[in-house]
């Protein structure tokens, strides 16, 4: 047990480290200076941005060699300190980040969650027939195929262009702001509906399917089989191979983390959604490096724990792994 | 802080804003959240570009006593929001700012020697040589903060801090701000009430943040944004679509002219450094095809000089007549063939004259979307004439490097705005790159290289803004050399874009006789141009 | 006679045709005995055992009938065998090592499975306490997953289960062949005490190790080919049996005590037709030494003497 | 165990597979589509042909764009990009899958283990955050190119599975026979393990193909695509900066994502089927 | 012919080697040539390891393995591929053996391609017809089918002519009977014996002991990795002195000899967990074993009789 969580944490670990570099190389070593940008941006009169220029290297500490730049990098991470935004200087791209994150978790936990549960539950109750089978996976599929942002583009139009009944964008009213009202909770909901329902639908498909999958092949399991000689109603065999089907779904959710949290960008784009994908964009528009970082950051960060969080719970419910524990998966 | 804003009492702008307020900062020129200087923050001046006229605004008055001194005079009564006076030391003050630290205006202080207190509300400039085109300038563009609070703060934070919660003096509060909006609420002790009889109609302002143009095409449709300041593609169809929407002009080109959008050429490179192939591109760009296709008649096309049109009186039309270029196919291929420019390898496109091969990039930045559709027209309507240029969308930081080492071909370019003086659109096509290190590259992209046109520039900073005749004269020889030598081709006009929603406000500016004719735009530097002088014209309209 | 097995033809549907597994098979098993059912792989002897307790897809019923203690098995009829199954049939089958649910506790699968059969499980655990302690299982395997036991302990605590309601019919399909001889043996004389017990009244051990079946086995019935080719006492099978099939399987098996230097063993020629297009006739005809032309009609099973079934034409000549 | 007549059967249940047959079937026709569609039109993709915003019509089967530009024209060049981004992103997505898989899952041992962190590492990071940030930093970015770095991040899936593959093959006895005849790893990979997968590999390819379909769109979307050329992603990218929802243009931003999800969802489905024939367990359902 | 000395196996398994199994644990023993010799032992006690490291498919973790004198670890490359012209293997699933998807005699042409690249394809299918005549199958029966159409007991005769091609001096014979019918394994059982007869060496791997019987010289019991009695096949089946092999041959089960009812399972009284980390391999589970002290230390192997060696601290004391 020992064994299996520190050759987890060792991956979770390298893994982080080479995600930060990464994260942290790139903009680097590509062509361009970002202090340029934020000049030009500002029109500035040409006798004066000779004098910013350096005054602004200085402040994003880009005067220093680079290995100095990748020590201070970490430094200011493990200080929870994350740069300064350029688009929006001076804020701390920590702050413009901690904005954001409400509206992810808001928008990404429940269409997790949701979509998860009920996408196993429906998949077991698919698998049931070969009619409904027949009938409900290829829909399921063609869910599944969906890009993220062409739903949202569609509901966005159908539901709220043609039909007036929900709003598309933002994540409250232009005319509130946040409060423990119940106009405003109300306004939330409304705005919330679309992109939760896009992430939804699409993962939904997924899980659906995933779930499908599993239960044919726990069904022909010879514990199955063995259940059904012994004339075991199918309530118990099905309630069975539910049960170790929705085990791999587990580590699914947990390697589909990523996936997820890509078309959750995508969303949050379409509907203009204030969470991190949507910072994502705007930095890259903007040549934010710092808020891209930071953001990217986050992001990996989030998925990495949460899936280190799933692995736990795993543990927890597969015996399995508990009692086996070795090397092999 | 409030946080319900009734409909009824509340304008939404946007079309600035294209990402969370971050700064209230007068002297972060590029990102302060909109309305920092012109609601909050006041000038001492305000310019009114259509008329060409000045109108007192913080300062009741200002002259040259002699040639190089300005005596400003302020207006009394003036109150900050906090409740203290507004005074001459402030302005003093503020002024100063740019000698202590590095701010966008510093560089005044290479040719301004002291200010002196003559009395309360008297001020007097000493200049070591007078730049008169450019004092104007910043008569409405500077920012006047309060010495109270700026006083204690680090010269960091003056050049760049946030500035949370500012207190200016203008007719706006700072009331709160989210990731979407700034809330700007009315002062109602503003000083102008009761100096000039104005009130701002909106008992809020909230300026919302673009998210994307269909956000705030949606929005404007649904009467949910009353003015917005972006460049909605479509909208030209949408004006007679029963949205309740208006715009400055009743027809085409529905928006005021507020910059010249031109083509850099890269003077450096071949074939662009010869004359006759500039030429025959000038002529074998069909610009009206970009106007009517991809804008939807929403800009005109420019002038051969790019001047706006409201600077039109300085346009020498002998000179422009003798020497301007507009599009002419045939005559394009006229040139260029006379140049010995000939397609050798019969691929539609000729050679250059050792027989190698153009294929030139013309660059804009990626995402920009009506940009991208006139290159591809450029690129297009130029290959009918035999030139290969192609399309190429780098994103912004790699166009912005292009253009300041130097590496491109060509570029669509559009940074000289609408101002007092057409030195300012002559500052950038002839400014002496020669002399700043390629990062503060502040305009000429195209290396062109004239030390007398670079002269001449200065020598119409230096005229004063009264005498017309001398500012015509040197302008009818930069125009000879501009319409000469073909530096860079001018495109089009972009526009004050202002898409105006009747549904909750009427009475905003337009065109037509007898209304008013403010600027409507939220744009950094426009509220000191009339903008906000649109705010107390505004009506709301009675709800049922 | 506790099990009377009567004409029963299964074949397995497939897109070649059907696969003739089960042929006429007609035989009777008493009150307590075990019976030995053997073969090469592949005659049909699971599928024979599975018959008669868990006939599905693709076996198919083509006609025959199954009656335990007097009653009709429904075995064609997968709602009306539940009734059956567990309580009256039950089976251990070949796959006892994986036949559990490796995510649920042991006990928490065995309540889990009698609850549904409307068999209060709190009142069976000092029964079932007893019979663990029969298998020298300890107790704690109740609070244990699958995967914490080795193969042999598995396979008792599936044998444990599988009879947990005293069946009169037990099916045990190779229940030894996994096993070490030491393991194998042990589960053998356990099977055998169940049966003394009365915690199931018949066996059907299944396997292709005779010698195992000698050791425990009262009858011996061999199959050939989907079809049956002698029926007898353990005793009589392994020393006069009359098919020459049976004859010469037993004549295969090396023993210790028997050495290629001593005495060669012979195998026997050729192979098992193919199920799918059957030959008419005895099917063991191909290889039988004593074919002749009267072999290409069915040899009926026959009581050549009292409980001693032969399928051969010249069997007791 | 009888892979031959496994085959034979293969094609007999292919023949009867209605979801193979029609995942196969939409899937070709966008092929040809691709394929003929540029022959169809007259235009290209960024030609400015007819008035702005019209709506279908018998002349422009799908429409125009805001500029007048033919929106057929566009969908049949985007299917093209987005089929060569399926075949390439995917095809080198598999191939590094089957290149990681089979070296991890033949060496075993130190390599397995390396690699398979490697996978893992791969595997959990959200690899469109890192392809944003990759493609953000790049000036030019070409069809080919997106469809490599698509592939650089996509591999994991197709490496894990066929490393499991790989692994309960390499100890069958007939690779141990190969080994005994004094054939070198290599061939044996290639001529004793890698046959045996085919029907496997196939699978990987096909939900790689689809995998790579999906991301390309949305780093287009995104407007992180090629900078140059059209693709689906690209004109639904154009149709939300144009406003198209909100101006009612559905000819616009309909077809390109009607298209990607009948494409990726037969490809899907294609699988399912394909996975039925192969796999005679899931046969009877 | 073939020695092994002191030869272990220990099996890394968790990641980066986390724990160790040891499935082979200092066996030594040698086949003479033209000797059949059974290596007994139940499942996982690592006959099947010992085979695979003799083939070379496994490496050795420690001891040393020689054929003719040369140590096998030591071979790579081109001396690898000679050893194997002398050295072969058949395994225990004869259809695992076999790549299913291709036809059974590609592994004659494999052969070819890596031994005899340059042989004439007549003097090749010569060849082929002499080995297969050797083992007992007729070519035009069997060529060119597809091994799903082959029964098992063909399959490894197949495989036995493929090592006959070779100029295999020593196979091994990995559980090559347990998978097939009782009416065909005594014709590939005979087969062997005939093959030691025209002087091959057989390592013949099984767990049953009646088959290890039939055909053996000699035996090697071997238990959880460690010899526990070798000898001529003779003594130790017929005066087991190891109480493994004793039990072995009580629970043999024999037609015509009923088992002696006793004790279900035989364990050790005094055990009730396996919990001696060292020592006698078999202390858990032998009846005989004395306190734990006298067993804590794992006994070697002592010769009893002539060639008859056991590993118990009983047989040793009773010697002493
Ligand atoms: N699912 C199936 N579909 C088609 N044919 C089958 C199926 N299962 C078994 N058979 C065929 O039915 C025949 C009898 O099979 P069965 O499993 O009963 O044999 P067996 O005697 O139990 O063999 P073994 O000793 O190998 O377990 C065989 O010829 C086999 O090929
Ligand atoms: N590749 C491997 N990695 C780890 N452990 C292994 C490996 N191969 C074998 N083992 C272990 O080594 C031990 C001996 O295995 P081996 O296959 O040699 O036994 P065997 O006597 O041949 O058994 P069987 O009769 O089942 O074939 C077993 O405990 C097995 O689990
Ligand atoms: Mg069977
Ligand atoms: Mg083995």
């Amino acid at each position: 047990m020992r064994r299996y969580f520190g050759r987890k944490l060792l991956i979770y670990v390298i893994t982080f480290i080479l995600a930060v570099t990464v994260d942290w190389a790139i903009p680097r070593f590509m062509p361009g200076n970002p202090v340029e940008i934020l000049i030009a941006r500002a029109g500035l009169k040409a006798e004066s941005a000779k004098l910013i220029y350096s005054y602004y290297m200085k402040a994003f500490g880009l005067n220093v060699p680079i290995w100095r730049q990748y020590l201070n990098f970490w430094i200011a991470l493990f200080h929870g300190d994350l740069g300064v935004s350029l688009w929006l200087f001076p804020q701390p791209v920590m702050k413009i980040i901690k904005q954001a994150v409400p509206y992810d978790i808001l928008l990404l936990l429940p269409a997790i969650l949701l979509s998860w549960l009920a996408g196993n539950k429906f998949g077991a109750y698919a698998a049931r027939s070969k009619w409904l089978d027949n009938t409900i996976s290829p829909l399921a599929y063609i869910l599944q195929a969906t890009p993220y942002m062409w739903l949202g583009m569609l509901l966005a139009w159908l539901c709220g262009v043609r039909l007036h009944l929900l709003p598309f964008s933002g994540a409250y009213s232009n005319a509130m702001m946040p409060s423990f009202s119940w106009s405003f909770v109300w306004s939330l909901l409304q705005h919330w509906i679309l992109p939760f329902a896009s992430l939804f639908i699409v993962q939904f498909g997924g899980w659906a399917i995933g779930m499908r999958n599993m239960i044919i092949y726990e069904l022909e399991a010879d514990y199955s089989h063995y259940l059904e000689a012994l004339g075991a109603p199918r309530k118990l065999v099905r309630s069975y191979a539910f049960h170790n089907a929705l085990l791999p779904q587990i580590t699914g959710l947990a390697l589909q983390l990523g996936a997820i949290v890509g078309g959750a960008l995508a969303t949050e784009i379409v509907f203009s959604y204030p969470g991190i994908g949507f910072l994502i964009l705007q930095a890259i528009q903007n040549h934010d490096y710092f808020l891209l970082q930071g953001s990217c950051l986050f992001i990996i960060i989030g998925v990495l724990l949460a899936n280190f969080l799933i692995d736990l719970a795993y543990v927890l419910v597969d015996p399995r792994t508990r009692v086996g524990m070795q090397g092999e998966e | 802080a409030t946080t319900e804003f009734p409909r009824s009492q509340t304008l939404y702008t946007g079309g600035k804003q294209w990402g969370p307020p971050s700064n209230w900062n007068p002297f972060m020129t590029g990102n302060y959240a909109t309305g920092t200087i012109g609601l909050c923050y006041e000038t001492l001046f305000l310019y009114d570009p259509l008329t060409a006229k000045f109108t007192p605004w913080l300062a009741s008055s200002g002259k040259w006593t002699n040639s190089t001194t300005y005596r400003l005079v302020l207006r009394s009564g003036l109150a900050w929001s906090d409740g203290k006076a507004l005074t001459v030391d402030d302005v003093k003050f503020t002024i100063e700012l740019g000698k202590k630290t590095t701010l966008n205006f510093s560089s005044l202080w290479s040719w301004l020697t002291s200010i002196t207190k003559v009395n309360s509300t008297t001020l007097d400039f000493k200049f070591k040589t007078p730049l008169y085109q450019e004092w104007d300038n910043y008569l409405y563009n500077l920012p006047i903060v309060p010495q109270h609070i700026w006083s204690t703060k680090s010269l960091t934070d003056v050049a760049t801090g946030a500035n949370d919660k500012p207190v200016g003096s203008g007719a706006y509060l700072y009331n709160t701000y989210d990731q979407t909006k700034m809330v700007w609420e009315k002062n109602v002790n503003w000083w102008a009430t009761k100096a000039l009889k104005l009130s701002v109609a909106p008992k809020y302002v909230i300026d919302l943040v673009n998210t994307s143009n269909e956000n705030s095409l949606g929005l404007v449709l649904q009467g949910q944004e009353d003015l917005n300041n972006n460049y909605l593609p479509g909208i030209s169809t949408l004006l007679t679509g029963g949205y309740a929407l208006h715009t400055y002009y009743p027809s085409a080109p529905y928006d005021i002219a507020a910059n010249t959008a031109w083509l850099d050429i890269n003077l450096q490179k071949k074939p662009m450094s010869d004359l006759a192939f500039r030429k025959a591109l000038a002529y074998g760009i069909n610009v009206a095809d970009i106007v009517s296709r991809d804008y939807n008649n929403m800009v005109s096309a420019a002038d051969p000089t790019g001047l706006l049109p409201m600077w039109n009186k300085y346009v020498d039309q002998a000179v422009v007549k003798k020497l301007g270029i507009t599009y002419n196919p045939a005559k394009a291929k006229q040139v260029l063939a006379a140049a010995g420019y000939k397609d050798v390898n019969h691929d539609g496109f000729v050679e250059n004259k050792d027989g190698t091969k153009i294929a030139l990039k013309l660059i804009v930045p990626n995402g920009w979307s009506d940009w991208m559709a006139a290159a591809q027209m450029i690129s297009k309507s130029a290959k009918a004439v035999g030139i290969n240029i192609v399309a190429s969308y780098p994103d912004f930081n790699g166009y912005l490097d292009a253009r300041l080492k130097g590496t491109f071909d060509l570029a669509i370019d559009n940074q000289a705005n609408v101002s007092n003086s057409p030195w300012t659109y002559y500052h950038f096509i002839f400014y002496d790159q020669l002399k700043d290190i390629p990062t503060t590259q502040g305009g000429n992209y195209g290396r062109y290289n004239n030390k007398t046109a670079f002269a001449l520039v200065t020598q119409l900073d230096k005229t004063k803004t009264t005498d017309l005749a001398a500012m015509k004269a040197v302008i009818s020889k930069l125009q000879t050399i501009q319409l000469t030598d073909l530096p860079m081709i001018p495109l089009w006009y972009n526009g004050m874009w202002a898409q105006m929603s009747t549904t909750y406000w009427t009475n905003w500016p337009s065109s037509v006789a007898g209304k008013n004719h403010d600027l409507p735009v939220t744009w950094n530097g426009y509220w000191n141009m009339t903008a906000i002088l649109m705010l107390t014209q505004l009506k709301a309209v009675k709800q049922p | 006679m506790s099990l009377q097995v009567k004409d029963l033809t299964v074949y397995y549907q497939t897109l070649k045709g059907d696969v003739h597994a089960l042929e006429s098979t007609t035989f009777g098993i008493a009150d307590g005995e075990i019976m030995g059912l053997a073969g090469e792989s592949g005659c049909g002897k699971t599928t024979l055992g599975q018959s008669l307790i868990f006939l599905h897809p693709p076996m198919k019923l083509i006609k025959g009938g199954v009656t335990l203690d007097n009653k009709e098995l429904p075995i064609g009829d997968m709602e009306r065998m539940n009734n059956f199954r567990f309580k009256k049939v039950s089976i251990i089958p070949q796959y006892a090592m994986n036949a559990m649910n490796p995510t649920r506790k042991i006990g928490k699968m065995v309540a889990d499975l009698l609850k549904s059969r409307n068999v209060d499980f709190k009142s069976l655990l000092p029964e079932l306490k007893r019979r663990l302690d029969l298998v020298k299982l300890s107790y704690d395997v109740l609070n244990m997953y699958p995967i914490e036991l080795s193969g042999g302990m598995k396979q008792r605590m599936v044998m444990v289960l599988s009879t947990m309601l005293n069946p009169s019919l037990l099916i045990a399909d190779e229940i030894t062949s996994a096993l070490d001889v030491s393991s194998q043996k042990a589960v053998s004389e356990m099977l055998v005490q169940f049966r003394d017990r009365g915690y199931c009244k018949s066996v059907i051990v299944i396997t292709h190790d005779i010698s195992v079946l000698y050791q425990i086995a009262d009858t011996i019935l061999i199959m050939y080919a989907g079809q049956l080719a002698e029926k007898a006492p353990t005793d009589v099978i392994v020393h006069s049996s009359q098919h020459p099939y049976t004859k010469m399987l037993i004549s295969t098996l090396p023993e210790v005590g028997v050495r290629y230097v001593d005495k060669q063993l012979a195998g026997i020629p050729g192979g098992p037709p193919l199920l799918l297009k059957p030959p008419v006739g005895c099917r063991f005809r191909e290889r039988c030494p004593l074919a002749f032309e009267k072999c290409l009609e069915k040899p009926p099973f026959v009581e050549t003497e009292k409980d001693h079934f032969v399928a051969c034409w010249k069997a007791g000549t | 165990m009888a892979q031959p007549r496994k085959q034979n059967e293969a094609l007999y249940f292919m023949r009867r597979n209605a979801k193979l047959q029609i995942g196969v079937a939409i899937v070709f026709l966008f092929i040809i589509l691709a394929l003929v569609g540029p022959l169809l039109t007259k235009y290209q993709p960024r030609d400015y042909v007819a008035p702005g915003a019209q709506p279908p019509s018998s002349e422009f089967w799908f429409g125009t764009t805001s500029f007048g530009e033919d929106v057929f024209t566009q969908f049949v060049y985007g299917l093209r990009s987005t089929f060569l981004v399926g075949m390439v992103g995917g095809g080198l997505g598999t191939l590094i899958g089957i290149l990681i898989g089979f070296t991890a899952g033949y060496r075993g041992g130190i390599a397995d283990e390396v690699l398979n962190m490697l996978t893992n590492i791969v595997l959990v990071v959200p690899s469109l955050v890192v392809l944003l940030i990759v493609a953000a930093y790049l000036e030019v970015r070409g069809l080919v190119f997106e469809s490599v770095y698509i592939a650089l991040f996509s591999w994991p899936w197709a490496a894990r599975a066929i490393r499991a593959q790989t692994f309960s093959l390499r100890s069958r006895d007939f690779v141990d026979l190969g080994r005994l005849s004094g054939m070198k790893p290599l061939k044996i990979i290639f001529t004793e393990i890698a046959p045996n997968m085919m029907s496997y590999l196939l699978l990987t390819f096909i939900l790689q193909f689809g995998g790579a379909i999906l991301t390309a769109a949305t780093l287009d979307f995104i407007g992180l695509g090629p900078t140059e050329g059209m693709s689906l992603g690209l004109m639904m990218n154009n149709a939300t900066t144009y406003s198209a929802i909100m101006l009612h243009m559905w000819w616009w931003f309909i077809p390109p994502g009607l298209a990607i999800t009948a494409i990726v969802g037969s490809l899907y489905i294609t699988n399912v089927g394909l996975d039925e024939v192969f796999n005679p367990k899931l046969r009877e359902m | 012919m073939l020695t092994l000395d002191g030869v272990s196996k220990v099996y890394r398994v968790g990641t980066f080697g986390g724990k160790s199994l040891v499935a082979v644990n200092d066996v030594s023993f040698d086949v003479g040539d033209s000797e059949v010799v059974s290596l007994i032992g139940e499942s996982g006690s690592g006959k099947t390891t010992i085979g695979k490291m003799i083939l070379h498919l496994t490496s050795i973790s420690s001891g040393a393995i020689r054929f003719n004198g040369v140590d096998v670890s030591r071979l790579n490359g081109r001396a690898r591929k000679e050893y194997y012209r002398h050295v072969q293997g058949v395994f225990q699933d004869p259809f695992s053996s076999y790549n299913p998807i291709f036809k059974a005699d590609r592994i004659f042409r494999t052969i070819r391609e890596e031994f005899f690249p340059k042989i004439d394809s007549h003097e090749w299918n010569e060849k082929i017809d002499s080995s297969m005549r050797a083992v007992g199958l007729n070519p035009d029966e069997v060529l060119n089918k597809f091994p799903h159409q082959l029964s098992g007991g063909q399959l490894q005769r197949f495989l036995i002519a493929r090592a006959l091609l070779l100029d295999v001096q020593f196979l091994v014979a990995d559980e090559i009977i347990s998978m097939l019918d009782a009416s065909t394994r005594v014709g590939v059982l005979n087969l062997l014996a005939e093959l030691k007869s025209r002087g091959l060496s057989i390592l013949f791997i099984t767990h049953d002991l009646s088959l290890g019987y039939y055909i053996s010289q000699k035996s090697v019991i071997l238990y959880r990795g460690c010899v526990v009695e070798m000898g001529p096949t003779e003594q130790v089946y017929h005066h087991p002195l190891h109480p493994y092999t004793k039990m072995l041959m009580a629970c043999v089960p024999r037609l015509g000899m009923k088992w002696e009812c006793g004790e279900i399972e035989v364990t050790n009284p005094n055990v009730k967990q396996p919990d001696l980390p060292s020592g006698c391999a078999y202390y858990d589970r032998c009846p005989v074993a004395g306190n734990k002290r006298d067993c804590s230390t794992s006994p070697s192997l002592v010769e009893v009789e002539p060639g008859h060696f056991v590993a118990c601290w009983r047989q040793t004391k009773q010697e002493s």
